[in-house]
């Protein structure tokens, strides 16, 4: 039972990647394209613990913490270039 | 739960190919291709390449390879090719290059 | 994997999140433009989020430290990262849809 | 249904044909740099997933995998080791192309490989 | 048009040997011998958890060495180039001023990043992660304040000694190793202690600081170079 809502779990997160990336393919201006890698890395984070979860090791959740703590710093360099900051 | 692994691995893989074709840009369009217009959105699809990648490299169980890709293709890379950009740009624009 | 009443509930969280990551995904797609969507991406992206990791804390209770940092850090740098953007693109001057009504920025600083 | 070192293979092979053929045929040389950051990308990949077994998990011993059987239990960890360095020399070799494209611009106010013609005899 | 369709074909070609390959590859079911080597040996021998790790910095340690020096060479011509070009640059007048969030969400964050970057190439041995990594985290510490700050000034003599003390001590600890143990960066000049213990693996921890400290450093030389040439051209004007 708790399988089966984990691959449910990972179908609608996988789901929730393909249309954030529809976003991102489509734009149109470059902000909602931020706006999109935003959330797919979140959702990234997502996929990692689903992948320790699946594989029972907790050392995996390290490159969880390094992707939570830095994938900001993408956006607001883009968003510094693009309000001509940089 | 390798059906799941599988699965997510898929759905990665288109991801990193579409953000891929976005990154080399539209075919066709070569005469404008000296500008850089375009730029910033290519460069934001590599970034994606390289974070999508990273989740990749840890279903792949590879852990060190995934904090590495992480830690290097989330601000570092982004940040180098942004600010040559922005360098560019001010530079175009305050004496008027030939492409200004 | 057993299911303990603890790993039902875990499941059920994670699901949770997921489906909150899937209604960021859709207001990302539906939304009518950039900060509006930045709302949908944003808020419903953290909340689901931090659903899941609560949900791996309690199937594997043994990771909770580095969930909750992990919580911690989702917590710290995505308003940042999309107040910083909503900043950029009002300065750039994104076209804002006819269904946004309310500009407090402008109004601050005496535009509207 | 192919495993996930299929898959993964496949895709790096993709990206590494996608990436060639942007450096090939783009003017630009941002555009140029940005096509082999993504080739790289994909050359990663493809050496990854060389080393992937099906069933295996990752070469790091812990709780949940002891010493004993770790040579039963773990992938290939020589891929990894030499992507991991690949990867960090990849950004130095990005910072080092974008520095001279600079460079260039500066001088030559533009980012068309057609105009840099002092090399062509 | 002709150079387009020359790399089509050139492009086909390569995909081509590369479908071949693909289609030929079969995955293989047990480890070959060196991987099987340092599967068995790796936590009896060396005392480290991360089998990655041990072979970056002790089993194929002077690879590593080269490709330290290698990144070095990279950030100096990086250096280098861009100090040339300084002159021709122009002032980046109007620039759109720095939120007070991010000033003062970096303030808050930039001690955070640099901790996790400690912590990561500390436990270098025992969790993934290490040297690089940690010193690309150093370095994103760096670029979180440059992007709040872009005036900031960073100290480069500190930045090169950091890299250059890092850097000989690296070396020193290779030629103990060459005295004291079997070779070259053997990291047995220490006690290899408990498995999975923070101060095991003998001198691994040791060289996995300083890899991180010398990457740390050499990224951040390179950002901090690029962010100045800005900054003279803006004293000129």
């Amino acid at each position: 039972m708790a399988e089966t809502l984990i691959q449910l779990a990972a179908a609608l997160a996988g789901l929730a990647l393909l249309l954030a990336l529809v976003r991102f393919l489509r734009g149109p201006s470059p902000g909602d394209r931020v706006v999109a890698f935003d959330v797919l890395t979140i959702v990234g984070i997502t996929g990692i613990v689903l992948a320790a979860i699946a594989e029972g090791r907790g050392i995996y959740l390290d490159v969880a913490l390094v992707y939570a703590l830095l994938s900001f710093l993408g956006v607001i360099v883009i968003a510094r270039y693009l309000e001509r900051g940089l | 739960m390798g059906n799941l692994m599988t699965a997510m691995t898929g759905v990665l893989c288109v991801a990193m190919l579409g953000a891929a074709l976005l990154a080399i840009g539209e075919p066709g369009a070569e005469e404008a291709q000296t500008d850089t217009s375009g730029l910033p959105i290519a460069i934001l699809a590599a970034g994606l390449v390289s974070l999508l990648a990273s989740v990749l490299f840890l279903v792949l169980a590879a852990p060190d390879v995934a904090m590495t890709e992480a830690a290097i293709g989330s601000g570092l890379t982004t940040f180098l090719f942004f600010f040559v950009l922005g360098r560019i740009r001010s530079q175009s624009e305050t004496k008027g290059g030939e492409d200004g | 994997m057993t299911d303990t009443p603890l790993h039902l509930l875990g499941a059920l969280l994670l699901v949770a999140g997921a489906v909150f990551l899937l209604l960021g995904g859709l207001g990302l797609v539906r939304m009518p433009d950039l900060f509006n969507r930045i709302q949908a991406g944003t808020k419903a992206t953290t909340l689901g989020t931090l659903l899941g990791l609560a949900g791996a804390a309690c199937l594997h209770p043994e990771w909770g430290l580095k969930l909750l940092l992990i919580g911690l850090f989702i917590l710290f740098t995505n308003p940042i990262s999309s107040q910083v953007l909503a900043r950029a693109a009002h300065r750039a001057g994104t076209v804002k849809s006819s269904l946004t009504s309310v500009d407090r920025l402008s109004e601050d600083r005496g535009e509207a | 249904m192919p495993g996930i070192a299929q898959l993964a293979m496949a895709t790096g092979f993709l990206l590494i044909l996608i990436g060639f053929y942007g450096a090939l045929t783009r003017r630009n040389l941002l555009r140029m740099i940005v096509a082999f950051t993504v080739a790289g990308t994909g050359v990663n990949v493809v050496i990854v997933s060389i080393g992937y077994m099906h069933g295996r998990t990752a070469p790091i011993l812990d709780a949940t995998l002891a010493a004993s059987d770790a040579a039963a239990r773990i992938i290939d960890p020589l891929p990894q080791a030499l992507v991991l360095t690949a990867i960090v020399i990849g950004v130095g070799i990005t910072a080092l192309m974008l520095a001279y494209a600079l460079r260039l611009y500066s001088q030559k106010r533009t980012l068309d490989i057609g105009r840099f013609t002092e090399l062509k005899g | 048009m002709v150079k387009r369709f020359i790399a089509l074909v050139l492009v086909l070609a390569v995909g081509g040997l590369f479908a071949v390959l693909l289609a030929t590859y079969a995955p293989d079911a047990e480890l070959n011998q060196t991987a099987r080597y340092y599967a068995q040996r790796t936590a009896q021998d060396l005392g480290a958890a991360n089998i990655v790790t041990a072979i970056i910095v002790t089993y194929r340690g002077l690879d590593t060495l080269g490709e330290v020096t290698v990144l070095f060479l990279a950030a100096t011509i990086v250096g280098l180039v861009l100090s040339q070009g300084g002159q021709s640059g122009t002032p980046a007048r109007g620039r759109v001023p720095v939120g007070e969030l991010l000033t003062t969400g970096s303030r808050y964050l930039a001690p955070l990043i640099l901790l996790l970057g400690v912590y990561v190439f500390v436990n270098g041995h025992l969790t993934p992660g290490g040297g690089f990594q940690g010193g690309a985290i150093i370095a994103s510490g760096t670029l979180l304040l440059l992007l709040a700050d872009p005036l900031r000034r960073f100290g480069h003599r500190l930045i090169a000694a950091v890299e250059s003390v890092a850097g000989v001590v690296y070396v020193l600890i290779g030629l103990l190793g060459l005295i004291l143990a079997g070779g070259f960066l053997d990291n047995r000049i220490l006690p290899t202690g408990a498995l999975g213990a923070l101060f095991s693996a003998g001198a691994i921890p040791l060289i996995y600081v300083l890899i991180g400290l010398k990457v740390g450093a050499e990224v951040s030389s390179m950002l901090v170079s690029l962010a100045e040439t800005d900054a003279e051209t803006r004293e000129e004007a």
